[in-house]
């Protein structure tokens, strides 16, 4: 055999032009079709939920207990803090973080809520914007020791966890401080206590706030620039930063967002319960990034939806109602709560896979 | 005003016997061992009583949980509410609903504000503190001593009432003196390595007070662990009826005393079947449940009563 | 071509801990021209090129702009200053649109404040089509061909409008196609007074469109020439330091046994995934000691088929017949096609051959862990010395085993993956454009490295877009069009034009 | 047809030997002694605060009471059960998991091995082996879940940490169970009690434990094969599939490790309390995992060492133990705790990073 021809190994390609081919094309429409239905496969889980709550749900006086619209508001109501919470967290964890700090900055807020109209008598307005406030500097500090000393965001929103509990157990003394309205010292404005009415005596306004931050966020993922830089360091943070976007900002960016819908669900939650408990909102951390992974964002980051997000956490809300409604016992409920978020996650693993 | 009076009259009109009624016992959290004896206190109690069927929930230490918890009873049409609440402001208003919705509710061991509600019947946190604390002054500690405080969580009403009523109990022996309050956070395990450091610090511990049982025991590890579990007394409260409850550490010499934080279980069982059953109208609204000092000389005979299972 | 130089970068040089990847090298850009820079990998043509594209900002020299000394704090000052670059390795978000992707970090904006999409779209599209890829802008890049995503990189460079253009290996993922419709991109652009930097490994390419070449080699300049009438010896002498014709060397054995056969071979996926091209009708046998060549188009399957072939593709119901040494072959995954002895080397060095945070010595022992291990442990001193001999016997050029695999040069971790796969002691390599971004005199270690395996016996199937490398390299060119065998073309009959006539298929008398 | 022969690949270049480049060659001494430097990094924040501790540790009679022998013992002690946890945990997080289920893994291991020797009467050998056979299946089973599903494993032991929970609860019946030494019936060995006792009055046994198993995870971890397996699959999933690594087998023993340890961990636990209660362990998830990412094991898999771990658990129990001795007020502790964490995380930052 000969051996090979140095020479010809480099032989120019461009004395015969090639004739122009077309490159291969998938039959669009058919594609689009099977696209359009897997994009909204984050409610697959949700909608099977829904259908197997009605299915089981107990009957009285011939009207489906779950069906009925006191049931249904109650479910949205329950699941609108961690709802608003996880919203936050979605951003979190699209940039490929996690922010385990929320239940407790939602504590503090909680905390920071009743002792400013309590204690020190300011309105409504200037409390909700100093705990908002309190909230976005509280996220904003961490997202910054993230994003400039490179400390993973694990870590030090565990450590924000400790100090945001620790706070709030000290600014409350340890106690819960109760709300009690009306004009006098000591009493916030009657207005706050909408936060626990209804509007129409139907709709909960907390879960009314949900769903409006929930679409708002979508929106904001769908259209701005802001989230494709949001997916774009969760995807490639070295692409995102040799394309010019401005990866710290962005990250310190998404940490205050969620430290602002923690501080928000704090306030919905003091006005919920009339009351600023410093213990509360434990473990709404993990609800919450459950309810963002049902949604199926991953947690490397770089994918997911917030419609997804609001699915899975109308989903585990609807778990919990159903369960609750036919009287399982605590610990089996510990059990079965355990596998249908296994097969709901599955549940979206049928989508067809890139790479 | 508006609810006063008017709660609990539907369940009432449908009361007496030989029906079915389904009671939604709504419990604070299920990780308490006081709170699981409450649980099995209610369930044992009420399947004595014919027709009575107890479904119980478990808050998880949420007051949000408790509300949904409480709402979803509602949802279900149950004919009265027990409620252990985890706090008393955010459960007010949920009990009030339930109460003004015609269902009878029996409040139990922490309360709720207000007074839209049956019944309450609970121990008195200070009331025991303080007992705990003339135990010290007269008995345990009579010449005066160093103390340890082992608390349980910061934040919780409990713990607040039992430090305050051991303060006011002790006062009378101003040679009594607490050295150390360390939480341990109602835990056995955290009580352990709470007092593994405070006996470093503070070698010369007389007596450890301990606001619950586990957490005394945990201590008594870590003294026993450091060869000092004969020169320190310990002492906690609970009294659980139940082998790893407070009563038979005492039976056993490893707790000096414990002093009974009765669950109100029968007691609101009992008095469910007076409104459900007996159609009684008129019971008491509050009951204040004493509480039992247990020492080794009548630890065998007050497990018995409680019904304790060997 | 005027006279002023857009940029002249002057004494550069770059320390990476203890490499020195630059040293003392002057350049400058022209308006107008197509400046190459040539060099073996590792010879710091990359590095070069950061420090210019604001990528690296800690160096020694000046740069100069227009006259003016520049200093980059980031690639973002480089871009307002009028410099694009195409990076080398493909750095793409998987999880946003060929739009997105475009226009990341600079997205058009409506007068509400929220991105223009559709003028994002229109603009993606505009930019792809001079291009010659009629690519659906909506699309994810995570579902691109590789040769996909570099049209969108080069893309999204033209898109910046620079006054200077940084091109390294442009190329290297593209078929002749593409590659004809870039140069005619970069002539336009140079009419347009656009000063182009152009980095390559095809020594072709760079006499069609450079006007100057930049030679380094190890960090240090060797020579400026010009391309179009300095021989292509006298360029390699200043690359390598010597010719490269020496390198090539003796004759070849007859092929033995048939080793591999596939006899009408298709898979049939459960559900299509976009953008795949399974085998659909694949017939081809490889004898021990042959080599042969899989040609095709873009997406013509030939990846697919060696993923397959590899237990590593797509799931589906196959049919038709895969034996070796004429016992079936049914490889359900890379562990039983390896205890087969069956080797595979991916075409995504990156993306699937490394592990590049590791060191190299992790990475080249991999697969061949179970050889050096006694009763699970490690033996240290035979990985230490089975390393030292791979990375010797591949000339790999790397500071220490002990360095990261994303330190090396892109030619030299394609060497690494090559390591890799060697320690197996395959029968049979399955090969996928394994010269990919590989220099000249590597290139011919390579050829000579797989014509040595070939004479002890091994039987190699390599795919290349390369036409030239699959001609003077293998005894048989399997063409693949659609996922199906259209040709088996003999050394002597695999000319460029036998091979793309049957590699465009039907396909171009169907549609055009 | 002959076989390749392996060693002409090898010898074939001394043939036509190329002229041989000088590769680029580091300065040797100097880098390995920085090198060397680094790499013992994870003892850093280690270091720093047990120096800190020392110095801010009460004294009494001269004797600095945090030295001395007995706390020292404590502490190891302490930290003995979240130190084993988090040995398991680190082979987790290498191959770029995470097992949130370990505390109630720990949990059900105390309760069954309270429930087998006092209430079944077993004895103790056997009881461990069941005990740990329960726990390396639970993990084992996630695991499966995690690899062959593809769910990501953050869901799957979110949801084995709700059933290991319930089922511990149920088998208890949600009390704890109280363990008497001795030889009647409803009485455990007396040897089990050896759990709470010490080596010489000095070393406690779990510690000793501890100690034991992260050396010889230590050891694991540099000598197997196994061990660069996990490393591959954390640094690079795709290429170490195709370089012939049985991902999914690896995967599931990963799990199965911790599911393993964490069982090892409830016996311990209820050995040294004397009792096994289904509640016990909530929470020690995040401890173990902040000790492994202190340790300065990164979470998205691929990097880390077995040393770090244990420093990184030994770090959280000094400092526990340090703020207990100057008896500071709890809700301060969760504040400065916080803080430490990130300081140390900080420290870890100092090493010199790639590109
Ligand atoms: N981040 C880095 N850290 C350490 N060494 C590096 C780094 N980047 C490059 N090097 C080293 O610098 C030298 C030059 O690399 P460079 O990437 O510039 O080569 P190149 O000429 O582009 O090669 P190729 O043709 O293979 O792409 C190589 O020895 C490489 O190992
Ligand atoms: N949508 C997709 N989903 C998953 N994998 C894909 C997708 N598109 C391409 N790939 C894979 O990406 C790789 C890139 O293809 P590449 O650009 O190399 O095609 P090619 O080499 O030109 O064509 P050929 O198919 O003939 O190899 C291949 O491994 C292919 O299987
Ligand atoms: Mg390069
Ligand atoms: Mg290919």
């Amino acid at each position: 055999m000969n051996p090979p021809n140095p020479t010809a190994v480099e032989e120019a390609p461009a004395e015969t032009p090639p004739p122009r081919r077309p490159s291969l094309r998938l039959p669009r429409d058919r594609h689009a079709l099977v696209d359009n239905f897997f994009r909204f496969q984050s409610l697959f889980g949700l909608v099977a939920v829904f259908l197997i709550a009605i299915a089981v749900s107990p009957v009285r006086n011939g009207e489906n207990i779950f069906l009925s619209s006191g049931n249904l508001a109650n479910i949205v109501r329950a699941v609108s803090e961690i709802g608003i919470i996880a919203v936050g967290m979605t951003f979190v964890i699209l940039i490929g973080g996690i922010d385990l700090s929320v239940g407790a900055v939602l504590g503090l807020a909680a905390v920071g809520s009743a002792t400013l109209m309590v204690d020190s008598g300011l309105g409504i307005l200037p409390t909700v914007l100093i705990v908002l406030l309190i909230g976005t500097a509280f996220g904003a500090t961490q997202g910054a020791i993230v994003a400039r000393i490179g400390i993973q965001s694990f870590i030090v929103t565990l450590a924000g966890l400790q100090a945001a509990r620790g706070i709030a157990r000290m600014w409350s003394g340890g106690l819960g401080i109760p709300i009690a309205y009306g004009d006098g010292p000591q009493e916030a404005p009657e207005a706050f206590s909408l936060l626990s009415g209804s509007i129409n005596g139907v709709l909960p306004v907390p879960a009314v706030l949900f769903i409006a931050i929930g679409i708002g966020a979508l929106l904001l993922l769908r259209t701005t620039a802001f989230a494709r830089h949001v997916y774009a360091i969760g995807g490639n943070e070295k692409a995102a930063r040799l394309s010019g976007v401005p990866v710290r900002r962005v990250r310190i960016a998404v940490f205050a967002i969620s430290g602002l819908l923690a501080a928000l669900a704090g306030i919905i939650h003091a006005g919920q319960l009339n009351q600023g408990s410093p213990n509360d909102g434990s473990g709404y951390e993990l609800d919450a990034i459950a309810a963002v992974v049902i949604g199926g964002t991953s947690l490397a980051g770089g994918s997911g939806s917030m419609g997804g997000t609001i699915a899975g956490a109308l989903l585990l809300g609807i778990l919990n109602n159903i369960l609750a409604l036919n009287n399982i016992d605590a610990n089996v409920q510990l059990v079965v709560k355990g596998l249908v978020i296994v097969a709901a996650a599955a549940l979206q693993k049928l989508r067809p896979r890139i790479s | 005003k508006a609810g006063d009076g008017n709660g609990g009259t539907d369940a009432a009109a449908q009361c007496g016997s030989g029906k079915e009624f389904l009671i939604g016992m709504s419990q604070a959290n299920n990780a308490e061992p006081y709170r699981q004896v409450m649980n099995d206190d209610i369930t044992n109690a009420a399947k004595d009583v014919p027709g009575f069927k107890v479904v119980v929930s478990d808050a998880a230490q949420d007051n949000s949980k408790q509300v949904a918890d409480v709402e979803n009873f509602i949802s279900q049409g149950i004919n009265l509410l027990i409620i252990s609440p985890n706090e008393a402001k955010p459960l007010t208003a949920v009990v009030k609903k339930a109460y003004d919705q015609g269902i009878p509710v029996i409040v139990l061991d922490r309360k709720v504000e207000g007074d839209a509600y049956t019944a309450f019947i609970g121990g008195d946190n200070v009331a025991i503190g303080k007992a705990a604390g003339e135990y010290y002054a007269k008995t345990l500690l009579p010449q005066g001593g160093k103390v340890a405080e082992i608390s349980g969580l910061p934040g919780s009403t409990p713990a607040a009432e039992r430090a305050q009523g051991f303060r006011e109990g002790i006062a009378s022996n101003p040679k009594i003196e607490i050295v150390a309050t360390q939480t341990a956070e109602w835990l056995r395990e955290k009580g352990q390595s709470v007092m593994d450091a405070m006996l470093k610090a503070h070698p010369d511990i007389d007596a450890v007070y301990s606001h619950n049982d586990p957490m005394a025991e945990g201590a008594y590890l870590a003294a026993k662990a450091a060869g000092k579990e004969s020169a320190i007394k310990f002492t906690g409260i609970d009294a659980l009826p139940v082998p790893s409850g407070g009563i038979k550490a005492v039976e056993q010499g490893r707790l000096q005393a414990t002093f009974q934080y009765p669950t109100g279980g029968r007691e609101a069982i009992d008095m469910a079947k007076k409104i459900l059953v007996d159609c009684q109208k008129d019971v008491p609204k509050t009951t204040t449940l004493g509480t039992t000092q247990i020492t080794k000389e009548n630890a065998a005979q007050v497990y018995t009563e409680l019904g304790g299972k060997q | 071509m005027t006279e002023r130089p857009l940029v002249r970068m002057t004494g550069i040089g770059k320390r990476f801990g203890g490499v020195q990847a630059c040293r003392d090298i002057d350049l400058t850009i022209t308006a107008g021209e197509v400046h190459a820079l040539l060099g073996e990998n590792g010879a710091g043509k990359s590095t070069l090129i950061n420090i210019l594209s604001g990528v690296i900002t800690a160096y020694d020299g000046t740069i100069e702009v227009d006259g003016r000394p520049v200093s980059f704090a980031g690639p973002v000052d480089a871009q307002r200053a009028g410099i694009a670059t195409i990076h080398q390795e493909l750095d793409l978000v998987a999880g946003l649109s060929i739009a997105e992707n475009m226009f990341l970090g600079r997205e058009p904006r409506t007068r509400l404040g929220s991105v223009d999409i559709r003028r994002m779209r229109r603009q993606a599209a505009e930019h792809l089509r001079t291009l010659g890829a009629d690519l659906d802008p909506r699309r994810l890049v995570g579902s691109l061909r590789v040769g996909e995503q570099q049209l969108v990189e080069i893309g999204r460079a033209l898109s910046l409008d620079a006054r200077v253009l940084i091109m390294d290996e442009p190329t290297a993922a593209l078929a002749d196609a593409e590659v004809e419709r870039l140069f005619e991109t970069i002539a336009g652009l140079r009419r347009a007074g656009v000063g182009i930097v152009y980095i390559s490994h095809r020594m072709a390419e760079l006499e069609v469109i450079a006007d100057r070449a930049t030679v380094l080699r190890n960090g240090r300049l060797a020579g400026t020439v010009d391309p179009k009438t300095a021989s292509r010896d006298e360029i390699i002498q200043l690359m390598v330091g010597r010719s490269v014709d020496a390198l090539f060397g003796e004759g070849r054995n007859e092929p033995g046994e048939v080793l591999l056969d596939v006899r009408g071979f298709a898979v049939t996926p459960r559900r299509p995934t976009p953008g795949r091209t399974e085998p659909a009708g694949v017939d081809l046998t490889v004898r021990s000691g042959e080599i042969v060549g899989l040609a095709g188009l873009m997406g013509a399957g030939r990846t697919e088929l060696l993923e397959t072939l590899f237990g590593a593709g797509g799931s589906g119901r196959r049919t038709g017949e895969v034996t070796i040494d004429g016992r079936p072959y049914h490889p359900h995954g890379p562990r039983a096609a390896l205890a087969r002895g069956v080797a595979f080397v991916p075409e995504d060095r990156r993306g699937a051959g490394l592990m590049l945070e590791h060191s190299v010595a992790e990475n080249v022992v991999l697969s061949a862990l179970s050889s050096l291990t006694t009763l699970g442990v490690v033996r240290r001193q035979a990985v230490r010395r089975t390393v030292a001999e791979q990375l010797t016997s591949l000339a790999v050029k790397a500071a220490s085993p002990a360095v990261a695999a994303a330190t090396l040069s892109g030619g030299n971790q394609q060497k690494v993956v090559f390591a890799k796969q060697l320690l197996t002691q395959p029968r049979l390599l399955l090969l996928d454009e394994p010269t990919r971004g590989v220099d000249i005199g590597a290139k011919a270690e390579i050829y000579r490295l797989l014509h040595r395996l070939a004479d002890t016996g091994m039987a190699i199937l390599l795919a290349s877009s390369e036409l030239p490398e699959l001609r003077s390299l293998c005894d048989r060119v399997v063409v693949l069009h659609r996922g199906r065998t259209v040709a088996t073309l003999p050394r002597a009959s695999a000319t460029q034009q036998a091979i793309l006539a049957a590699a465009n298929g039907d396909d171009a008398k169907e549609t055009r």
